[in-house]
């Protein structure tokens, strides 16, 4: 180590970050019979929508209600509807949404509104829990470890829907959720897939059969909203296709059904 | 499962009916040259066993595929639910299998 | 005041890696228990596991050894981790990845041959990292969460713990008192076993990587209780945080390290490769040495606009950064930056808390019915925590938790008359703001973040903790006066806010203390006027206890249970601290 | 209306076109079964029914039919395509030929007309 000054180090990052220009954002206030409220924001160059959300709670509104934890994308917690279209918004970039400097952010579609931009997710993990979206276990902790081919056709699919962050974004672009109360959406069915592609599951058919009940896979139709705006870029059309495939070979050999 | 028979039946309904709707677009687009008559069409499907067969199964597909896809339909755009819409939709298949079958008797048979 | 009341068995504060692990266990342990899980954010959404990156470290190798790992825990604590914790750390973690695999279901990584992929780590002597992609904890949490939804487990999400309540008569913990953040009513639960799992976070410092729900609320609430903090001058920084700007919350989040050990330059405002100044190894040398380096260019004023330093890749060729660097260069895109082709700018940032709770192997604390784990606690990871063992912490202590409070439960649960004096004062509290004059809330913050930085940061002199503690003193008075605008308070996070700033305060009270105290320079803490580690042997841990609002400070000397320094438990070079000199690229974190 | 920007993208156009092919195909269908049961009477009587189309207004629907029929097949076949065959990440390009095998099935029928 070279440095020893000891004096009150130099002010350090206060550079003011470029501002160019302000926005307007309509932003959703209240629950399901609410309105919409008019703000103007200073827009930045390397601003997020969820820095736009934070800089009106900060500034303008201290009682604004929206969710967000992890800023980097991993948490799924920031989703809203931007521009009619849903999002992650921490990794949604300005630039990329604002049409004509204009921003409408409301809470996230197809699921209850609990204030502002903050939507209640139960229903959507409850969805999760019907399509049997969990581990069934064959093995303990004294077990070995399953030797898996990484290379193998079933751990590659599974590999493909399994970085799900549980967003919600691909349920409220869905038609179908919106539609039929019972559907269990894309993020439910894709992780059902993933289930099923694991080979070391031991609820193969409880599964299918979770996902062939009314509001199951063939409730879908392939509509692919879900894959068009799923922010890490996964494909439940892919994989609840693969469902709707494997049930009918179930049905065919009797092994479902 | 329910569910996965009518989406199976629908499914493989489908798959008849693509090939015989491929055929039946071909002919409509050579037949309609200059406009249809009876006879043209009489003539050629009297007393054809082929012809029979093709328009009989068309019409037993479209029975069964036509009133899954309206029950999908019915159950997302509408309110009504449940087995009324269930019997609603075998009665249609009826009636399409009906009047379908009478269809192809009246062209084939006369 | 109206509080709703409710009771259950076994109450855990947290929803990360040590709170679910935690539910879990205690289920399994007695289905019939009562156990009911609350955390400030959604079940498995908040808090850091779901952010791990890199991996999780478990010596499953028949080459690798637990006294291996546990000597690089050791040597890499520089001796301060509190031996026996360590070795529970290394022997639970072989448990736990098999608990993760065979029972709840992670799909780890895997190498050719079928068996679990392990990747190297820094400051590891072997390739112990099991991980999944670079999105290990997802995979981990989102196994976690489904196992609890699928369980009679209650949840009480978007519940902020308030204060631990004291029984009426001081034996033992009654329970907490919460906030419901949707409604904006207190609720009080009274349980038999109560665990401490929010996580801790760095989150008082100006650049930090830790989710937003986390500001060390369960450090201070156990402060408040009267509870000792070890290690609290240990706060780990990761040399390269993206800098976005003002107002951004990305600012402050990871890039990988991956980037330095691929190759990737650091240059300074002027455009200089700098690291060789600092260190032989360059940029790939330790996360300590690198965020010193760092925070010396930005101090000697030479700084990209925003006040960072520049990373630069693209001479390893943007398509090639593109496709090996995936996650990190759309991440940097979303935010506007070209880390492929051009320069993203990038700071220093606030990591982890090596410090926390004192507790034991068992983790129980000074207070009867209250057990903590996870990233609240310290004595695992001594002076600095290597890569991978966070979670590997989280999720064994968490589970060994669940166990612990199932079988306390059984022993000796019972229901307590909560100590209502305690209540009503941490009720005052919370509604403090909301009769005082609106103030500028934000300003204080930024006081905060930036004080902690300068003062009391990667560089700290006896002069410079003093003048943040005089700071923090301001701070914490001025913040005395500050009130809220809005009394709506469904749903408030800007009351939220308030309430954060208060726990953030006291916990950087306590880091000031702790960073005063130590005069030595070891792991993450380092003090120009002191820049020598002391003498290994007479190795002293610093505890922080509040008394009368104040923290009061002690040096307790660290017990050398199982090896002393200069001693290993394995042959040849290993326990040797790591040698300098060029690293292997170092994965990510 | 503005169409909702969610619905913005080629697969649900696809849907909504398979979706309203199929309904009106669905209530077609009796139609034409009934019209073409009139030959039960001779050719004379399909000849009645058939003069029918000489009104400018049922050879316009009669034009849409044909098209639905071929979009209404184009689409399923997408359908079948993607739950049938392995996952190709050519499925907007199977949409855009289905609707140019829509529209060219709908000149070809105009012309013959004609
Ligand atoms: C970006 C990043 C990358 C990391 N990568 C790695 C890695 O590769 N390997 C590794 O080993 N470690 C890594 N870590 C560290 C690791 O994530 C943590 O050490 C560990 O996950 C902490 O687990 P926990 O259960 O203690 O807390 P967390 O998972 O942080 O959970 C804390 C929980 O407490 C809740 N909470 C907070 N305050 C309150 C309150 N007042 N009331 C109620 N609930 C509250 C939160 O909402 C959350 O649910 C990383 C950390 C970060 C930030
Ligand atoms: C006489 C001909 C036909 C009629 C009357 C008809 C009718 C219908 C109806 C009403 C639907 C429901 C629409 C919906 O769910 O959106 C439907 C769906 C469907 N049709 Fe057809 N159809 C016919 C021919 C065909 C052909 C030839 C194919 C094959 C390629 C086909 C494939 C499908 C498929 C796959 C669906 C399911 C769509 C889904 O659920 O996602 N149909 N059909
Ligand atoms: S599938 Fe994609 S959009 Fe849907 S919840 Fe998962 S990450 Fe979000
Ligand atoms: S958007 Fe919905 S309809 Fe199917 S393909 Fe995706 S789930
Ligand atoms: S805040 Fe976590 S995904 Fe946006």
């Amino acid at each position: 180590m070279t440095v020893t000054e000891t004096d009150r180090p130099a002010e350090i990052g206060s550079e003011p970050g470029s501002e160019t220009g302000t926005l307007t954002v309509e932003v959703w206030r209240g629950k399901d019979d609410g309105r919409f409220q008019s703000f103007t924001v200073p827009h930045r160059a390397n601003q997020t929508v969820l820095d736009i959300v934070t800089w009106i709670q900060r500034h303008a509104e201290p009682a604004l209600a929206y969710r967000f934890a992890c800023r980097v994308g991993v948490c799924g917690s920031c989703a809203m509807t931007v521009n009619g279209k849903p999002r992650w918004t921490c990794r949604t970039h300005v630039g990329k949404v604002a049409e004509d400097g204009h921003l409408r952010i409301e809470p996230l579609r197809n699921l209850p509104r609990l204030k502002d931009l903050a939507v209640d997710m139960t229903p959507f993990f409850e969805k999760w829990q019907a399509a049997e979206g969990r581990f069934h276990p064959t093995k303990t902790r004294h077990d070995p470890l399953s030797t898996i081919s990484p290379s193998s056709a079933k751990r590659k699919a599974a590999d493909a829907g399994i970085e799900c962050i549980n967003c919600g974004v691909c349920h409220a672009a869905c038609d179908v959720v919106a539609w039929n109360d019972d559907y269990l959406g894309p993020a439910a069915l894709n992780r059902a897939w993933t289930l099923v592609n694991d080979e070391r599951d031991g609820g193969k058919r409880t599964g299918l059969d979770a996902v062939s009940r009314s509001g199951g896979c063939h409730s879908c139709h392939s509509h692919g909203s879900c894959v068009e705006h799923c922010p890490v870029g996964l494909n439940p059309t892919r994989g609840i296709a693969g469902l709707k495939r494997m049930s009918l070979v179930g049905l065919l050999t009797g092994d479902a059904g | 499962m329910i569910e996965v028979r009518l989406y199976a039946a629908q499914r493989l309904s489908a798959m008849v009916l693509a090939p015989l709707v491929i055929a039946h677009l071909i002919l409509i687009l050579l037949a309609v040259e200059g406009g249809l008559t009876a006879a043209e069409i009489l003539d050629r499907t009297r007393g054809s066993v082929g012809w029979a067969l093709f328009y009989g199964v068309f019409v037993l597909a479209a029975a069964i595929h036509a009133p899954i896809g309206l029950r999908n339909v019915i159950r997302e755009h509408t309110s009504w639910r449940g087995e009324v819409v269930d019997k609603a939709m075998i009665g249609l298949g009826i009636l399409l299998f009906m009047l379908g079958g009478r269809a192809v008797l009246a062209v084939v048979v006369g | 005041m109206q509080i709703e009341t409710h009771d259950t068995d076994i109450l855990i504060l947290g929803a990360g890696g040590a709170g679910l692990f935690a539910a879990l266990h205690a289920a399994k342990a007695n289905p019939d228990l009562d156990v009911t899980v609350a955390s400030k954010g959604l079940l498995g959404k908040s808090g850091c596991t779901r952010m791990v990156q890199g991996g999780y470290n478990v010596a499953l190798n028949a080459e690798d050894s637990l006294e291996r790992h546990f000597m690089d825990t050791i040597v890499g604590g520089k001796w301060l981790p509190r031996q026996d914790l360590a070795w529970r750390l290394v022997e639970g973690a072989v448990e736990r990845i098999h608990e993760l695999e065979n029972e709840l279901g992670c799909y780890f990584d895997r190498n050719p041959d079928g068996s679990l992929h392990q990747k190297a780590f820094a400051g590891q002597s072997f390739d112990r990292t099991v991980h999944k992609g670079d999105l290990t904890g997802i995979e981990i949490i989102n196994r976690l969460m489904e196992q609890v939804w699928a369980r009679h487990i209650n949840r009480l999400e978007e519940h902020r713990a308030l204060a631990l309540i004291p029984a009426a008569d001081g034996s033992r913990l009654a329970g907490v008192l919460m906030i419901d953040v949707r409604t904006g009513g207190y609720r009080m639960v009274r349980a038999k076993a109560t665990l401490l799992a929010t996580g801790g976070g760095p989150t008082m410092y100006l650049y930090h990587t830790p989710s937003g729900d986390k500001t060390c609320d369960g450090m201070a609430m156990a402060l408040r209780l009267g509870l000792g903090l070890r290690d609290m001058e240990m706060v780990q920084f990761h040399p390269t945080g993206l800098l976005a700007g003002l107002d951004t919350r990305m600012t402050g989040t990871v890039l990988e390290e991956g980037l330095r050990g691929a190759g990737g330059h650091l240059l300074n405002g002027e455009g200089e490769r700098f690291m060789a100044g600092y260190d032989p190894a360059g940029e790939r040398a330790t996360r300590d040495v690198v965020s010193r380096s760092i925070y010396s260019e930005m101090r000697a004023g030479r700084t990209t606009p925003m006040g960072g330093v520049w990373i630069k890749m693209s001479h390893l060729g943007p398509a090639e950064v593109a496709k090996r660097f995936k996650g990190m260069v759309t991440r940097c895109a979303d935010c506007g930056f070209d880390l492929a082709g051009g320069l993203v700018e990038v700071v220093p940032t606030a990591h982890y808390m090596m410090g926390g709770v004192e507790f034991e192997i068992d983790t129980s604390t000074a207070m009867p019915g209250l057990f903590a784990a996870g990233e609240d606690c310290g004595g695992v990871h001594g002076a600095n925590r290597l890569g991978g063992n966070g979670v590997a912490n989280s999720t064994v202590f968490g589970g060994i938790a669940g166990d612990e409070m199932a079988a306390f439960v059984a022993r000796e649960g019972v229901l307590a008359d909560p100590d209502t004096k305690v209540i009503d004062e941490a009720v005052a509290r919370a509604e403090r703001p909301f009769a005082l004059k609106p103030g500028d809330l934000g300003a204080l913050r930024d006081r905060l973040w930036r004080d902690m930085w300068d003062e009391v940061g990667i560089l700290r002199t006896d002069a410079s903790v003093r003048r943040g503690q005089d700071r923090l003193s301001e701070i914490a008075a001025d913040l005395a006066v500050t009130g809220l605008a809005d009394g709506d308070r469904a749903f408030n996070l800007t009351w939220h806010d308030w309430l954060n700033l208060e726990s953030q305060i006291l916990v950087s009270k306590v880091i000031a203390q702790a960073a005063l105290a130590r005069e030595d320079s070891r792991g993450a803490h380092f003090r120009e006027d002191f820049p020598e580690t002391g003498d290994l042997d007479a190795t002293c841990y610093t505890r922080v206890t509040l008394s009368g609002g104040t923290p009061d400070l002690e040096m307790v000397p660290v017990d050398f249970s199982i090896v002393k320094p200069g001693q290993s438990l394995i042959d040849g070079h290993v326990g040797a601290p790591p040698a300098p000199g060029p690293q292997a690229p170092q994965a990510a974190e | 209306m503005r169409l909702r920007p969610s619905r913005n993208h080629p697969g649900f156009w696809a849907f909504t076109a398979h979706r309203i092919s199929g309904v009106a195909l669905a209530l077609f269908l009796p139609v034409h079964f009934l019209l073409l049961g009139t030959a039960m009477e001779g050719a004379a009587g399909l000849d009645r029914a058939l003069a029918l189309t000489d009104n400018p207004l049922v050879k316009v629907a009669e034009w849409g039919l044909v098209v639905l029929l071929a979009a209404h097949l184009m689409a399923g076949l997408r359908v079948l395509i993607l739950e049938f065959l392995p996952w190709r990440d050519s499925m907007k390009r199977l949409i855009a030929l289905g609707a140019a095998v829509a529209a060219v099935v709908g000149v070809i029928f105009l012309v013959q007309v004609g």
